[in-house]
């Protein structure tokens, strides 16, 4: 399989680009694997190279029912930023921004990761306050962050309203200057391919229909393709969780799906340099390397395994961005879409072993399990190979709803749709 | 191209006004068009052919359409804060004055030196990006940073035009509208839907995007009831808005079908004039909601994909024709008709008969029935059978095609047969309905194997397809399923099923289904997506890559994913990725469509809540407040005084000479925004029983008493203060922030947990406006206004509640404390709130009362260990904020049980204290609480939640979570904050500051 | 992301039956989740039995019974009986103390 | 009758009188205050209702509504806003006392909200037309009747909408939110002219 760069672009474009070989393979489905994982999103794939690269487990099949990053890897607002206030997030993110830095690097392939800047704004004093509470965890965690006043607000994105008279007039804002963007399906893809490379499976079109059980263990997935066994299986289908895992005789999880919704604009040539949030409702704006303004707000509240949203959020998330940057009014609206969330009840993630002998679970990421690609995968590798967490997951239990540690970092509590 | 218009006569080019000129620009140089012309037909006229360049190569490129589909002619309109990029040039209707720019080009449109972009030919294909820019092989965040640079320069040569750089002056609006059937397209089949659901009796909405209604109508060739089609559209148009049932909306699109038959649609209501009258609106957003629709949306057409066929002069056949027809304006001096259906023929016969010199038309299929033979003869054209153009020549524009044998079976290109002249090839490729809304919904669209086209697929909403829409292709049939989709949207709607009225046609009767040919591979660059310049070549590489899911194309490729979204381009990719794959197309299947259908502006989305994001909430003493030079604060909706600065003082200087003020003598505030819920019944009182953590059961009739309440899981909610005013009434008070959320909390148990109990429970927030009054002289304030009840500690003794009177005003007066000083809440009815407060203002002079605003408020709550909104950020328990007093343990109550669960009695947990700055530096809102110097702070062991300078210690102070911070009083540490760039020495104290005795408050 | 100062523009558009009010958009109500997270009897302390009443959601593909309320209306609690795939809303039926009054008088 | 100070109506500032927008010659659309004397909620329960329907007519001497509907008389109008819930708009002041006294906690529970509530009547032939472009329920005739009333929003802002006649409109809109809507209706008006008295 060729390595990627310029130099073989330049080779493969004298020869009319004919020696291109696919991506990764399309292979038939052995009898069984050391460790199935289910779901090709982000996670599923992440912890799949990871199994192979840093726990030499490369026996692995990654099971998904549609095209490769059919699900909420092909349809995030692509923000990766760690810019969390409570010590479990802060540190578990952070790792993920480490290996983000070094992605394009270690797959060989360019996943653009662009650390254009997250910029939260703040519409009180109080706000501000806040932010400068987050920004201070961030930095005593060893994360980058800068408080900013409205001139340097301003500064930063010409476009903002910052007038007194805006209907939330902007204080200031929260910055993580290396935070920023990646290219969704390049991260898919990337690590796709670098799994494959390490001899991972991977199995398109292949939906889990119903799990082998021996006894309460585990032992391996049923298909439309026909059985497949394996010693552990992992569960990382995001907005699926609950669905997958009630094939399994799991009935209850302290899971929602819901729709989040995503939206581009037509392109235009560079008008926001940072990625931007607005402080004083749910929405967050950045622009693509093709010109397209990506952008969402909040969730259609109600539980959906619809990829597709109402009118309401349409609303609400224009009219947030109209106000924050005026001059975006007469910009057009190109394309929305949906995803289906997988809201846990305090927001944060689980990634842990069980609940059943033989299978471990990765789910609960909200709006932000983007971000989280590297690391989860990373995490959950740690977790399928040593049976025990990895430091940095240890707290993202399921248990933890039984013995209240809870991990809200919004403090709205068990009402799923809030987070 | 050079086009140019035609020699207008009766008949030809109804849709513009012959004798009224209009002058326009474009890039700076004056044209003359005709009012009715589109930008594309009067560009045409004119002889203008490169209007604009791709998006990715930047080669040159004319109009392809004459609709929304168009993915070429994109213009800028208008400058400086209503600059409007991507404008597609085929729907701007002219209008005197207008300045249009062509775009993403440097320096002009004729000469675009980004044009380079294609040099590096083949290396700068799909996946590109991805196989490079990941800088040296070196670790260390070299990948980053060497992508970063990259993307800089990438990005600014991506993007099509340039967006406004100030906000948008126009107005936006929007209507709710209701209907019985939605009739979405006034074309042939639209017009007979509407018709016959209003025969009905329904009430109906019709709408379509273009300026004129009547779809296919404007261009037919066909007489209906012995008239011209224009004319019988227009007639029944002007019908049917007269019709009082009948709403027909022009230049609407709908956009997108939502849920439950709504649907979203976007009026230009002044778009095709200068700017918005003064008042009016630019776009409106209709959001309507029917019982059934009837889509009626027509069909697109769309292209064969060959060799060159991306320069500027080719273009979509029927497209041509409507120039023609409808415009008046011929597309080019000699045009070449390139087809796999009989509709080109027509085409080419419409234009021909209209003065047009068609000089060849090229069919893929070896045969032609024998009245599309007589079409071609009738226009004098060159006919060449099973033949193809396999190339095309020209500068820049198209100067010739290249015609060769062409074997439909095989795909085989034969010999070359003629090389001919022409300055327009317009190509049919066949019609693919327009079913973009109704597959929104995401059911799948099923194929056609007859008509080569896909349909739309089931249906989740009550909607009905009509017209070509639905493969209904020809004017019998537009007519008829027009009819028959309304009579069962009139079914939805349980109405009756209307008359029919179908109008006699004369014209010729074809058959629509083109030959199975969507590309001929004849070597060279062929374009499939025109505006993101996408090749076939790409969409065969992308299979080799293994991107062979129609889904995957599309990603690795970007094809069908320009601002047309592929309207005129999907078909052809995904039957290249079929050909490739070896596989029937329906089996590779089609990507999404996805809503709107066409680009729609933001503005008109967010309608009348651009410039007015979401209302204010104001106080009754809001325009004093306001005079008196209150910097106003938002606190959710709500607008309140954050401090009242005297001139030259700071926020800081004013909030300290409040709070001063209240501690030595007496200050008044608006409490008016605090939540107020009345609370009746005979149950009210079990019912608070179960809803706050303390007991509220035995709470005496004019008694107030502090209540928490929590959430199920045991966190806190939300605090306040709730008075007893009768044996069966209540007066709760929640935090301003928390008054919908906690009546939403005490319906829901009170409705789903709780039925059987008698509770009446009313939001009151606007109905009291409340002034709180404190200060050690607060009583002298009152002694001196109030009449009907005493206000000594007797009479009034602290959480005493009394109905009283001030000036006539009657008042509900509570002795409640949140400063910590003797205080009194005074209540009244909101339309007298101001006056309650000037009486108070007055009845204060003497001693000197100060209206004190939130920064003030809050001194003085931080300074007695109050806690807040801060405090109560949804992860703290009532043994965390040192209230564990007011956990009963004699009742259960919302949040008892969870509250029990171990973590939540740990030790180490953040618990509530207060620190004070030890050198008198400022402690600032957000620091964290360390161990270590500035350099090396170490681990956050808490942090502040609420900060202030506190005139009592004269020092900065704050309340703080600190881990096991209730042990921990006396400890010094530091507050850090390196946002803030500061660290301040601090000693962790208990959070009763002020009186923690309670001496001033009960005295 | 965090909502902060949080205007409420809007939840939902679909069109829901009030018993009341009759249809409306869903945007007049607000949502609030699963009707078959029954809460524990006042007297009952069990832990689990609150745990799994707060936190356990079987979260259904397919026909899901769920709490709305006509918070811009009547401000009724509704059960809403709605299909999480297709969005199709079968029943809406009140709850609480009038319930039974207004299937009496239907 | 006890004489109480004069109420401010958060429109006082800023419900000029006169005539604004595109067609200032004939204006589409007339907007004023109309001050109720008392505003109260009356609340039954499900097993006393047919008391406090009784105790509502002896008072105001109206059938009581039974469905979203209104009964009025010249100086009093009783919307039915929630099952066993009404509004009685009284041109009488100090009525919640006597509400009170004729129900009692056994029975129901009497809410004033006289200062609550801002009532701005909108009318004209498009008034419709201007509520449709905020509100969205069907103001055509069939779904919204004469003498009927409905609940609704602006945006997050409740209103409840009485229809006195085919082209006038009570409006019932919380006080500390009468400006915000006030600016919208003023501004919808606008583009069809509007007078203000
Ligand atoms: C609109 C939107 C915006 C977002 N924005 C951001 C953002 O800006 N930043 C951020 O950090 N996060 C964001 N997120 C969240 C992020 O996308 C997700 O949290 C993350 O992608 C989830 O993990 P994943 O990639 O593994 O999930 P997915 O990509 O959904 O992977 C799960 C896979 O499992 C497969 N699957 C399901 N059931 C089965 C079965 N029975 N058998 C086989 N396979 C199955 C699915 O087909 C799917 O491909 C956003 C999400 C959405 C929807
Ligand atoms: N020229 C040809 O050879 C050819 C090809 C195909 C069909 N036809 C003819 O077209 C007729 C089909 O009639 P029809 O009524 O189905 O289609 P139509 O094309 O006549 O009318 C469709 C109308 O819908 C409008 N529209 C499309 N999408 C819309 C949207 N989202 N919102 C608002 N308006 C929208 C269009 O502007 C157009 O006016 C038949 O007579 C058929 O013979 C002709
Ligand atoms: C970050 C991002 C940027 C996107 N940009 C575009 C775009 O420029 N044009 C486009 O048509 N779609 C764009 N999409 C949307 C995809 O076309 C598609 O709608 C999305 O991946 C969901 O898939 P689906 O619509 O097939 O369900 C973008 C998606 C994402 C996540
Ligand atoms: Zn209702």
């Amino acid at each position: 399989m060729t390595r990627y760069s310029a130099w073989s672009i330049l080779k493969n474009a004298l020869k009319g680009n004919k020696d291109w070989t696919p991506a990764w393979r399309k292979p038939e489905p052995k009898s069984s694997y050391d460790v199935i994982i289910i779901g090709g999103g982000g996670h599923g794939l992440s912890t799949a190279f990871y199994l192979a690269s840093q726990h030499g487990i490369t026996n692995v099949a990654v099971i998904e029912k549609g095209y490769l990053g059919s699900g909420n890897i092909g349809r995030n607002t692509t923000i990766v930023r760690s810019n969390y206030r409570l010590t479990p997030n802060s540190q578990f993110y952070e790792k993920s921004m480490e290996l983000w830095r070094e992605l394009s690097h270690n797959l060989n392939y360019n996943v653009m990761f662009s650390p254009r800047g997250v910029l939260n704004l703040a519409h009180t004093p109080g706000q501000m306050d806040t932010y400068a509470e987050r920004g201070n965890q961030m930095r005593l965690m060893g994360v980058k962050s800068e408080l900013l006043d409205r001139d340097q607000v301003a500064r930063l994105n010409p476009g903002l309203d910052v007038s007194g008279s805006a209907r939330f007039p902007i204080e200031g804002g929260l910055l993580q200057p290396d935070a920023g963007n990646a290219r969704h399906d390049a991260v898919a893809w990337g690590y796709a391919r670098a799994a494959d490379q390490l001899g991972v499976d991977i199995l398109e079109n292949t939906e889990v229909t119903g799990f082998l059980k021996e006894g309460d263990r585990i032992v391996g997935v049923e298909t439309n393709r026909g059985e497949i066994r394996a010693a552990k299986t992992g569960v990382a289908v995001a907005g699926s969780t609950s669905r997958v895992m009630k094939l399994a005789g799991v009935e209850k999880l302290p899971i929602e799906s819901t729709v989040l919704q995503a939206f581009v604009s037509e392109s235009i040539k560079p008008i926001i340099p940072t990625v931007t949030t607005f402080g004083a409702g749910h929405l967050y704006v950045s622009q693509s390397d093709k010109g397209g303004l990506v952008f969402g707000g909040n969730i259609d509240y109600y539980n959906s395994y619809a990829q597709r949203g109402n009118l309401p959020v349409w609303e609400e998330v224009t009219s947030e961005l109209v106000a924050m940057f005026p001059n975006f009014a007469r910009l057009r609206l190109l394309r929305s879409w949906g995803g289906i969330m997988d809201m846990s009840m305090d927001g944060s993630p689980i990634i842990t072993a069980g609940p059943l002998d033989g299978m471990y679970l990765n789910a609960g990421w909200c709006y932000g399990g983007f971000k989280a690609t590297p690391a989860s995968g990373w995490c959950f590798a740690h977790t399928i190979a040593n049976d025990k967490p990895h430091a940095l997951n240890k707290d993202f239990t399921l248990d933890r709803f039984k013995e209240g540690r809870m991990i809200d970092e919004t403090g709205r509590g068990p009402t799923p749709w809030y987070h | 191209m050079s086009g140019f218009r035609l020699n207008l006569r009766d008949g030809l080019g109804r849709a513009v006004d012959h004798d009224s000129k209009i002058n326009f620009t474009f890039d700076g140089k004056n044209y003359e068009g005709r009012k009715g012309d589109t930008l594309a037909s009067a560009l045409m006229a004119n002889g203008v052919s490169i209007v604009a360049r791709s998006f990715k190569y930047h080669r040159p490129r004319g109009i392809f359409s004459a609709g929304s589909e168009e993915p070429n002619a994109l213009v800028t309109v208008h400058s400086g804060p209503r600059t409007e990029p991507n404008i597609r040039a085929t729907e701007l209707e002219l209008y005197e004055g207008l300045e249009v720019k062509s775009q993403n080009r440097w320096p002009s449109v004729n000469l675009d030196l980004m044009a380079v972009n294609q040099l590096p030919g083949k290396a700068f294909s799909a996946g590109f990006y991805y196989k490079t820019f990941m800088g040296p092989s070196r670790p260390g965040h070299k990948a980053t940073q060497f992508w970063w640079f990259c993307e800089q320069l990438i990005r600014r040569a991506a993007g099509l035009g340039k967006g406004a750089s100030q906000a948008d002056p126009d107005k936006y609006g929007r209507m709710n509208a209701f209907c019985d059937v939605l009739v979405v397209g006034a074309g042939p089949a639209g017009i007979s839907a509407a018709e016959r659901a209003a025969s009905a009796g329904a009430k109906v909405i019709l709408c379509d995007e273009s300026a004129v209604a009547g779809g296919s109508l404007l261009s037919s060739p066909e007489l209906l009831d012995g008239e011209p089609a224009f004319d019988w559209a227009e007639e029944r148009l002007a019908e049917l808005a007269e019709h009082e049932n009948v709403t027909v909306l022009t230049r609407t699109t709908v956009q997108s079908m939502f849920d439950d038959n709504t649907y979203l649609a976007v009026e230009r209501v002044a778009d095709h004039i200068k700017r918005p009258a003064k008042h009016q609106v630019r776009q409106r957003a209709w959001n309507i909601r029917c019982k059934s629709a009837v889509i009626a949306t027509g069909a697109i057409e769309r292209p064969i994909v060959f060799a060159g066929n991306d320069r500027p002069g080719v273009m979509l056949a029927d497209s041509a024709r409507r120039y023609v027809v409808e415009f008046g304006v011929s597309p080019g001096k000699a045009v070449c008709v390139f087809t796999n259906n009989d509709t080109g023929w027509l085409a080419a016969r419409d234009m021909a008969k209209n003065g047009v010199i068609v000089e060849a038309i090229v069919d893929v299929r070896k045969d032609v029935p024998d009245n599309i033979r007589a079409a071609g003869e009738e226009s004098r054209a060159e006919i060449f059978l099973g033949a193809a153009i396999t190339a095309t020549n020209g500068f820049q524009s198209l100067s010739g095609a290249q015609i060769s044998e062409f074997t439909e079976t095989s795909g085989e290109v034969g010999r070359k047969l003629k090389k001919i002249g022409c300055d327009c090839i317009a190509v049919s490729g066949g019609w693919s309905p327009a079913f973009h809304l109704t597959s929104q919904q995401g059911e799948k669209p099923v194929w056609d194997a007859e008509l080569q086209a896909f349909l739309p697929g089931g249906a989740i909403s009550a909607w009905h397809g009509a017209g070509a829409m639905a493969g209904k292709f020809g004017l019998r049939h537009a007519f008829r399923s027009g009819e028959e989709a309304a009579v069962k949207a009139l079914a939805d709607a349980g109405l009756g099923e209307g008359d029919s009225d179908v109008p006699r046609i004369e014209g010729d009767e074809i058959d629509y289904a083109p030959a199975p040919v969507f590309e001929i591979n004849s070597g060279g660059k062929a374009f499939v997506d025109l505006q993101h310049d996408v090749t076939s070549e790409d969409v065969r590489l992308a299979h080799r890559e293994g991107f062979i899911s129609v889904e995957h194309l599309k990603r690795y490729t970007t094809l069908g994913m320009a601002t047309d979204q592929g309207k005129t381009s999907n078909m052809s990719g995904l039957a290249i990725m079929a050909e490739a794959r070896g596989k029937p197309i329906p089996e590779v299947g089609t990507t999404r469509f996805r809503p709107p259908y066409t680009p729609t502006a933001l503005g008109a989305i967010a309608g009348e809540s651009y410039g007015h994001l979401a209302s204010e909430r104001l106080t009754p003493m809001h325009d004093w407040h306001v005079a008196e030079g209150a910097n106003m604060y938002a606190n959710g909706p709500w607008l309140r005084p954050e401090s009242y600065n005297r001139s030259g003082e700071s926020v800081e200087q004013a909030y300290i000479r409040e709070a001063a003020a209240v501690r030595k003598g007496v200050g008044l505030v608006d409490v008016s925004t605090l939540g107020k819920i009345d609370v009746q019944g005979p149950d009210a009182a079990e019912f608070l029983n179960r809803i706050y953590s303390n007991g509220f059961a035995k709470l005496p009739v004019d008694k107030a008493r502090y209540g928490l309440m929590l959430r199920e899981d045991g966190m806190l909610f939300d605090d306040g203060t709730t008075w007893r005013l009768e044996e069966n009434r209540y007066l709760m008070t929640t935090t301003t922030a928390g008054a919908g959320q906690v009546m939403d909390h005490l319906e829901y148990h009170r409705d789903v947990v709780w039925p059987d109990l008698k509770v009446a429970l009313t939001s009151v927030s606007d109905e009291w406006a409340g002034v709180a009054v404190a200060g050690p002289k607060a009583r002298n304030v009152l002694k001196g206004c109030v009449s009907d009840c005493g206000v000594s500690n007797e009479d009034l003794p602290f959480m005493g509640v009394q109905k009283a009177n001030i000036a006539g005003i009657p008042v509900w007066i509570a002795r409640l404390s949140f400063s910590g000083e003797m205080a009194y809440e005074v209540y009244c009815g909101a339309g007298w709130g101001q006056e309650l407060w000037n009486v108070l203002m007055k009845a204060g002079k003497r001693f000197n009362i100060t209206p004190y605003g939130l920064e003030a408020l809050s001194t003085l709550r931080i300074e007695k260990g109050h806690v807040a909104g801060p405090e109560l950020n949804g992860r703290t328990t009532p043994y965390d904020l040192g209230l564990g007093g007011m956990v009963s343990s004699k009742k259960n109550f919302v949040g008892a049980t969870l509250l029990k669960r171990d973590a939540f009695h740990e030790e180490d947990r953040l618990q509530l204290v207060a620190i004070k700055s030890i050198d008198g530096q400022r402690i600032r809102g957000g620091s964290h609480l360390v161990k270590g110097n500035k350099d090396e702070p170490g681990r956050s062991e808490g942090n502040t939640t609420s900060t202030c300078f506190s005139p009592e210690l004269e020092c900065y102070i704050s309340l703080a979570m600190l881990e096991g911070g209730a042990a921990r009083y006396g400890e010094k540490i530091y507050a850090t904050n390196p946002v803030r760039d500061c660290h301040v020495a601090v000693e962790v104290v208990s959070p009763h500051i002020v009186d923690p005795d309670g001496g001033r408050m009960h005295g | 992301m965090k909502r902060a100062v949080a205007p409420h523009l809007g939840t939902i558009k679909m069109r829901l039956t009030c018993p009341f009010c009759g249809e409306r958009d869903h945007q007049e109500f607000t949502y609030r989740g699963d009707a078959s997270a029954k809460r524990p009897a006042i007297e009952n302390d069990s832990i689990e039995d609150h745990r799994a009443y707060v936190f356990d959601r079987a979260n259904p593909d397919g026909d899901h019974r769920e709490l709305w309320n006509h918070t811009s209306g009547c401000r009724m609690h509704v059960v809403v009986t709605r299909n999480t795939t297709t969005h199709k809303v079968t029943g809406c039926e009140p709850v609480g103390p009038w319930a039974k009054t207004m299937k009496a008088r239907s | 009758m006890v004489d109480f100070p004069d109420r401010i109506s958060p429109l006082d500032a800023v419900a000029e009188p006169g005539v604004f927008g595109t067609d200032t010659n004939s204006p589409k659309v007339f907007l004023s205050e109309n001050l109720c004397g008392s505003l109260i909620q009356v609340q039954a329960w499900p097993d006393t209702i047919s008391v406090v329907e009784k105790a509502l007519e002896t008072l105001t001497k109206l059938a009581v509504p039974k469905a979203p509907e209104t009964a009025h008389s010249e100086n009093v109008s009783i919307i039915q806003t929630g099952p066993g819930r009404w509004l009685i708009d009284a041109e009488v002041e100090g009525l919640e006392d006597k509400l009170r006294s004729k129900i009692s906690a056994k029975n129901g529970a009497v809410t004033g909200l006289t200062h609550a509530r801002v009532v701005v009547e909108v009318k004209g032939p498009k008034a419709a037309w201007v509520l449709a472009s905020g509100i969205a329920i069907d103001f055509s005739l069939k779904a919204f009747p004469v003498g009927t009333s409905q609940v609704s929003h602006h945006h997050e802002i409740g209103v409840t909408i009485h229809r006195t006649s085919e082209e006038s409109f009570d409006l019932y809109v919380f006080t500390s939110f009468a400006r915000g809507i006030w600016h919208w209706i003023t501004t919808a008006s606008s583009e069809v002219g509007y007078a203000v008295s």
